[in-house]
């Protein structure tokens, strides 16, 4: 429908956006060869050192990992208590049904700020230490909404018929959850709780009000930032993260949702 | 007959237990909406209330206990204050620029990616667009400074191509592209949703009533693609109005935001009561905005 | 209400873990990679970008989340009045017996003779400059105040920053009558606001973490500010041509004491920190390291053998004098010095602060 | 027909008039949150039978049938199967199964795999299973489809994999909602007879809905008709068709004209009544009236003439295209005409 | 009939034998990706006309509309539209409007904002425009409803509303694809007279797409039977229905038995054949053979006979259940019967 002008300007627009988006990521990638510490443009040479440096260097090892324990505990959660919800909103009708929709959304509408002073005072007004498992629960809160999204969102384009049919052909509910709503919405399971992790991976400013002295990676790179001396290693780790999750990203959004690539 | 109903009458424990689900519906939804209820209301929704009751509570300056009397103080220093409105006027004009920017930038780009794109380079354009939310948002605010700054990527280039050179690192510009740049993402995803559900006979029908490109933008796309738009705007507006990071990464003087006073007294000064006070604002303001937001169908688009 | 002592007999093995609030700058590899090998104390930073911070970190989730804090003097009595940190028996920190008199048992670390703190290091906030773009050396507080420098100034993002203000005003306006800088009366908090407000238009950004200013200065963005010796440092090392000094009118610095949580989960830990810190050794490489002076009277010698010369540049050598020089950080309290109670609370100065920075 | 149907039955048999009662409903109603979808329904169906529900859309069909699937449970009133209450029972354990109008095939499973679902959700022993499903699709003519996905079907071939993946459980009671609603008309036709053929051939009782009377007249034992809710009428075709106890059913089942003689209403079905040149005389008995032509409409098989009486009436009446290449009456629109029927035919409504 | 109506037009003119041609294709050909949708078409339509383009999915019908409509650009061939080539022209700049099969209405504006559509954005004045869009709310009987929102609407009202939104325009051509695809079938019925009925009003030309023979045979001057991308035959309902030139035309419209006598093939219509009980004497010139009944199905209007004659040919009958309450021939299945037709009847194929 579109005319070949329209498309062609808007292709410009969609490089130009792209452009902006990755120009950062460029700059990123290009620091991490930087030879010196010293973030000067143009960089002074390149140098793989800092690839050497960060690889042993014990804090971003443990940071990551504890992000990545963090994000997978949270996303778990997320999915679990994310699914129940959707399931619960689109196959019952009950007071405050509406509400329910509005309380998970909460906690990503609203500022991090918020949620992470409202979370942080919460612990403390419970007695509860902040630790590795208050930054899983401040994660999880927020991420649950990316999963009840997704899958109702899906759950409302599945037919109600086929669960339907599959009682009638004599399965049990369990049954019917496992051979036929599960493989229905496993797509759109998967791209919520990528997303999810990927919320919970990079969140700083919740995580800032709820985790102890631990660092996760967002924070050990806050802390690199504030401190100047390591800033290429920032860059490597960033680069390196990257560069490992584009591959599964492109994978996960292709089997993703098939609204996707429906054709218009 | 009655013999094959006993067969299917027969069977294991998840089965009975289906049928009791089955008869029981409510015990059904009992069990799926516990759980995810009880986690908001007994975690988050009392978070939020021990908090703004904190809001009506002081604190000792000095040694940092809080003193659980009930005051309007806090209130009263933020609303006769000049510099707090200043603040909170500032940070909802930057949302608002903000989130109009991204909805200009992510339009064309979501409705290139809904309407034009192939299946193949639309699976590609959707995970570069969400690429960006693996590289550390830190990192790429970052990478802006070193961009924006007087000796920087941006004024090297202008350098190079003969342009004269612009000093907005640290000011309010800075402030503007970055967080435009770093929620842009959280723009274009609900707003191609929204897009790629306008059935394709709608350009059809619309071209066919003698309505150019235009006006079908305008009057067919935009109104339908609006609780896209909201469900985008509702990232672009509260992340922004939250964040505090931006501000003192690549901000110049006068540009604190609410989040900064609000990080300031909590973080910094151990004034939860005055923080709890003063994020009543974009709380209040968010309430209403998802409010309006849920009426227009944006909760849909997320 | 401060915390009752709880001294351990002697310091007991090691817990394979301590969890440190640190100055950026205080807390490197150099010398703590050697602490960990040695004990076996794995050490977790968090690095503070100013004394209100370091309290919020003490106090956060009940605290007990840090063990140690390298607190500044305007920091160490909020924590002791509030009961977040516990006393310190100094007879376990062998080298405490070289420490500097005056900061042995300095008001801002030791109530009624009850060390709550283990003095650490010390130094001056100085005036830095691009040497390139500013060919006159500055020699007064009054550069950066001035319009010629419009957006080329930085200053620190910190309420404590008003102190610097008053004590500049306490030179050029006598009229005020401000004698300590962290004893304002209303009317001198608002002076000395009134002045930082003016400054507020030549700043091109107020610096909240070290880095902001070195690399404010590295960048062009930035030719004269309020900064600390360690920035001088790191920039000279990174070629970038600035100078700094402590102007004729003085200057507010800082004397940070390590602190003990009240909570501390690995005390034997934080005390062979301590007591590793204290050696000369480490003195030394911190204070060149940062720009700062020891309290190890005995890191003399290890300074020159690290940087020739750091012992006379850094005053070590004549302590006492340099001493008094500098108004360090403390926190500003209704209570005046003088017993009065006409000044201004802590609480106040964050108000102005935020008023001056709009 | 093959070893499995059954001896063919007679012309008579085929009404159901006899039998004993496979489901029963009495009094049930259902309403959603205040709006009444079944009023309250009482239904018989007799083993074996073709029976057929039919109505406009909103009636409750849908409804009455989900009820006794168990996809939903009624407000009030019992459903027996067998002679067994079945209100308290899910639907994974009733002995029925329904085909859905959407299909419903799971998408991931192959043509076999949907087939199979249920055997293996009632644990048949696979070798069994395989037999039966092997069966069944032969019957539905799919046997060389068992491997592929329903979405590279088309929609007749998913339509019997639905049938198949119903029957092969051998359920005492097939369920069936407007099946063949989303296929082409000559594709439904089809399907119409395969549908009925599988019926004999199986002895499954059938419970259809469709709002296609032509469909409903053509495949069915007994039809009810529904009516916001309720049942109009039950009987076989030839007594809705004919003998209608209501206006509604009257009109919603075929069409027909409606004249008021002496004070009374009669329903005149339009092949019953003749439309002559005037001047021509009626059959004995016959009773005609002279009228204006005022449309006449080619259907192929035959011609639809649309005649107004003196007061106004309006008559439809159809002519088979018998005789030849063109109908029979060459008159144009605004002449005259005379229109004729048995009053024996017209039904008092 | 109102003001705006034409002089009824005799049943003659109505086959539109003459008249000025409006549209021409000539040698349309369109292929996605390989896959070719239309092969080549060639077609007139005359001004005014009720043309009808009938044909099983996939034939290329809706594709053959699109190209008109200016949704596609044609591979090959031109579209001429009032003799101007259309080819290169982009849909807001042809005269045409098109009624789609969901209807397409735009669910944030209200039913008179959906109509006044067209009209704004060709800046007809609002007072005209206001008038006008009165007037075809009016025509469908949606005066009442011009506030409402599309969601507010059922599938008939929707529909009406697509037509209102499109005749508003006054286009030189209306497009129809399949409009009463979605609708209950006594809807169905309903709307085709109306949309008859608006067409004579308004006196556009319509092209009109389905799938259904009735539909097509009832409402169209001509038929244009597709099949895989080509046209088989042109022409009125009586010619495609009775004289077909291709097999396929033959088996698509309406139903017929094959025989074969003499070497030849030979297409008979069930309401050509009669079935009489055996013994009986054909009437004079007509042809009778015997044969055992196979089935017969009650069908209100008419009775259908399946007969299986000695050579295994099966024969299809239809006779009208006119004479009284019950079919005519009372034989049970399996029994002998005559089945008779006029060998003029009988159409080589
Ligand atoms: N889940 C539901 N919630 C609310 N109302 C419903 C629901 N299902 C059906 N209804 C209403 O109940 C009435 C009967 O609906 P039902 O689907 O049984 O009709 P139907 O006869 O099957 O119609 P159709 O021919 O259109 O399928 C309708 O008015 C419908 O709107
Ligand atoms: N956009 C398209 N891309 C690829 N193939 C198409 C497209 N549109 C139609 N076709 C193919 O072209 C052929 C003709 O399709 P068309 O839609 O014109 O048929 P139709 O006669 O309208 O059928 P129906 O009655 O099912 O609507 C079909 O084989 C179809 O699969
Ligand atoms: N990529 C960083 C995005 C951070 C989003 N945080 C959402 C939490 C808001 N409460
Ligand atoms: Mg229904
Ligand atoms: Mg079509």
């Amino acid at each position: 429908m579109e005319s070949r002008a329209t498309r062609i300007v808007l292709g410009i627009w969609v490089a130009l956006v792209l452009v902006f988006l990755f120009g950062p990521i460029a700059i990123i990638a290009v620091y991490a060869f930087n030879a010196s510490n010293v973030q000067t443009w143009p960089i002074p040479g390149f140098s793989l050192r800092w690839f050497a440096s960060a690889w042993a260097n014990r804090e971003i090892r443990s940071s990551l990992l504890l992000s990545l324990e963090a994000g997978v505990i949270a996303t778990a959660i997320a999915v679990l208590l994310g699914t129940a919800a959707a399931f619960a909103v689109h196959r019952f009708r009950f007071v405050g049904r509406e509400a329910v929709s509005f309380i998970v959304v909460l906690p990503i509408a609203l500022p991090g700020i918020i949620t992470g002073m409202a979370l942080n005072s919460f612990f403390v007004f419970w007695g509860l230490g902040l630790s590795f498992w208050t930054i899983v629960i401040g994660h999880a809160t927020f991420c649950i909404v990316v999963v009840y999204n997704n899958v109702i969102a899906r759950l409302r384009r599945m037919p109600h018929s086929l669960s339907e049919a599959s009682m009638d052909l004599g399965a049990d509910s369990w049954r019917t959850f496992r051979l036929v709503t599960m493989p229905m919405i496993s797509t759109s399971l998967i791209g919520g709780a990528i997303l999810a992790f990927a919320l919970s991976f990079d969140e700083v400013i919740v995580t800032t009000f709820t985790a102890g002295a631990q660092n996760t990676l967002p924070l050990w790179i806050f802390g690199a930032i504030r401190l100047g001396q390591r800033l290429p290693e920032v860059n490597v780790v960033v680069l390196v993260v990257t560069a490992i999750t584009f591959i599964p990203v492109i994978v996960a959004y292709r089997y993703m949702d098939q609204s996707t690539d429906r054709s218009r | 007959m009655s013999s094959a109903h006993e067969t299917l009458r027969r069977g294991g424990v998840p089965r009975r237990f289906s049928g009791l689900l089955w008869r029981n519906p409510r015990l059904g939804l009992g069990s799926l909406l516990a759980p995810p209820l009880a986690w908001f209301i007994l975690i988050y929704l009392a978070a939020l209330v021990v908090l703004f009751v904190a809001a009506f509570w002081s604190v000792d300056p000095f040694t940092g206990e809080l003193d659980r009397t009930w005051t309007l103080d806090n209130f009263r220093a933020i609303l006769t204050s000049d510099t707090y409105r200043a603040i909170a006027l500032r940070t909802v004009a930057m949302a608002a620029a903000v989130t109009v920017t991204d909805a200009v930038l992510a339009f064309p780009f979501a409705y290139y990616m809904a309407r034009v794109a192939g299946p193949k380079l639309r699976v590609a354009l959707f995970a570069l667009v969400l690429l960006p939310l693996w590289s550390s948002y830190l990192a790429r605010v970052y990478a802006w400074r070193l961009i924006l700054s007087h000796d920087g990527v941006l004024n090297w280039a202008l350098k190079l191509v003969g342009l004269p050179q612009v000093d907005i690192g640290y000011s309010r510009w800075a402030m503007w592209i970055v967080f435009t740049y770093i929620w842009l993402p959280f723009m274009i995803m609900p707003l191609y949703a929204a897009l790629e559900r306008i059935p394709g006979n709608f350009f059809e029908a619309s071209g066919d009533l003698g309505a150019r490109g235009w006006r079908t933008t305008a009057k067919i796309v935009f109104p339908l693609a609006l609780p896209g738009l909201i469900a985008g705007s509702i990232f672009t507006f509260s992340l922004t109005l939250g964040d505090y990071i931006t501000p003192v990464l690549v901000g110049g003087p006068g540009s604190d935001f609410i989040g900064n006073v609000v990080y300031a007294n909590v973080g910094i000064a151990n004034n939860v009561p005055f923080a709890a006070a003063y994020a009543t604002l974009p709380l209040l303001v968010m309430a209403i905005y998802l409010l309006v937001a849920r009426r227009l169908g944006a909760f849909d688009m997320m | 209400a401060p915390a009752k002592a709880n001294y351990p007999k002697q310091i007991g093995k090691g817990e394979g873990a301590l969890n440190i609030v640190a100055w950026e700058g205080y807390a490197q590899d150099d010398w703590v990679k050697p602490f960990e090998q040695e004990t076996g104390c794995q050490v977790n930073r968090k690095y503070a970008g100013s004394s209100d911070e370091m309290v919020a970190l003490m106090r956060q989730g009940g605290g007990g989340e840090y063990d140690l804090v390298s607190a500044s003097g305007d920091a160490s009595l909020r924590l002791i009045y509030g009961g977040d940190v516990q006393p310190i028996k100094v007879d376990l920190i062998p080298d405490f017996k070289d420490f500097v008199e005056d900061l042995k048992a300095p008001p801002h670390n030791t109530v009624k003779g009850v060390h709550y703190g283990l003095s650490y290091e010390w130094g001056p906030n100085v005036l830095m400059w691009n040497t390139d773009k500013i060919k006159d050396a500055p020699k007064s507080w009054a550069e950066i105040y001035d319009p010629k420098y419009q957006g080329q100034v930085s200053v620190p993002d910190n309420p404590i920053q008003i102190a610097d203000a008053a004590l500049y005003l306490s030179k050029t306006k006598p009229e005020l009558g401000i004698k300590d800088p962290y004893d304002l009366t209303p009317k001198q908090l608002d002076a000395a606001g009134d002045l930082l407000k003016t400054q507020q238009k030549l700043v091109k950004k107020y610096w909240a973490l070290a880095s902001d200013e070195i690399e404010l200065f590295k960048n062009g963005d930035a030719t004269i500010g309020a900064a600390w010796p360690y920035m001088t440092n790191s920039l000279k090392d990174a070629g970038t041509p600035v100078a700094d000094v402590v102007p004729q009118e003085g200057a507010t610095g800082w004397a940070d004491s390590w602190m003990l949580s009240a909570k501390a989960k690995h005390p034997n830990c934080a005390y062979k920190f301590m007591a590793y810190v204290s050696t000369p050794k480490v003195q030394a490489q911190q204070a060149i390291y940062f720009g700062e002076t020891p309290v190890n009277l005995k890191a003399c010698t290890e300074m020159d053998a690290q940087q020739p010369g750091s012992c006379e540049k850094y005053h070590l050598n004549a302590p006492a004098s340099y001493l008094k020089s500098i108004k360090f950080w403390k926190t500003p309290l209704k209570q005046c010095s003088d017993g009065s109670n006409t000044c201004t609370n802590y609480t106040d100065w964050q108000r102005k602060w935020q008023e001056i920075k709009g | 027909m093959n070893a499995m149907s059954p001896p063919a039955p007679t012309l008579a048999t085929k009404t159901a008039s006899g039998g004993e009662i496979l489901l029963r409903l009495s009094g049930v109603r259902k309403a959603y949150r205040g709006a009444v979808a079944v009023e309250s329904v009482d239904l018989e169906i007799r083993r074996g039978e073709f029976f057929t529900m039919l109505g406009p859309s909103g009636s409750g069909k849908t409804t009455t049938l989900r009820l006794i699937a168990g996809f939903e449970q009624p407000d009030a009133g019992t459903i027996e199967l067998d002679g067994v209450d079945m209100a308290r029972t899910a639907p994974f354990d009733r002995n029925v199964n329904t085909v859905f109008q959407d299909y419903a095939l799971f998408p991931h499973m192959s043509v076999a795999e949907n087939v199979a679902y249920g055997l293996k959700a009632k644990r048949v022993a696979a070798a069994e299973c395989r037999d039966r499903v092997a069966e069944a699709l032969r019957m539905v003519q799919l046997a060389d489809f068992a491997g592929r996905l329903p979405a590279q079907l088309s929609g007749g071939q998913r339509q019997r994999v639905g049938l198949a993946r119903a029957i092969v459980n051998r359920p005492g009671l097939l369920l069936l909602d407007e099946p063949l609603g989303a296929l082409d008309l000559k594709l439904r036709q089809d399907m119409q007879l395969e549908l009925k053929h599988i019926q004999e051939q199986v002895g499954i009782t059938f419970l259809y809905v469709t709002h296609d009377q032509e469909e409903a007249l053509s495949m069915s034992d007994r039809i009810a008709i529904f009516n916001r809710g309720e049942i109009e009428q039950i009987g076989t075709p030839e007594e809705v068709y004919e003998r209608p106890t209501t206006p509604f059913v009257a009109n919603f089942v075929g069409s027909s004209s409606i004249v008021k003689r002496r004070g009374r209403r009669f329903m005149l079905r339009p092949e019953k009544v003749q439309v002559l040149p005037v001047g021509e005389r009626a059959a004995f008995g016959f009773h005609g009236e002279e009228g204006r032509l005022e449309d006449r409409v080619y259907l192929g098989m035959f011609t639809k003439y649309v005649v107004r009486l003196g007061d106004g009436t309006k008559i439809v009446a159809v002519q088979p295209n018998a005789e030849g290449a063109t109908g029979q009456l060459e008159k144009q629109r605004g002449e005259p005409v005379l229109v004729v029927w048995n009053p024996e035919t017209a039904w008092p409504v």
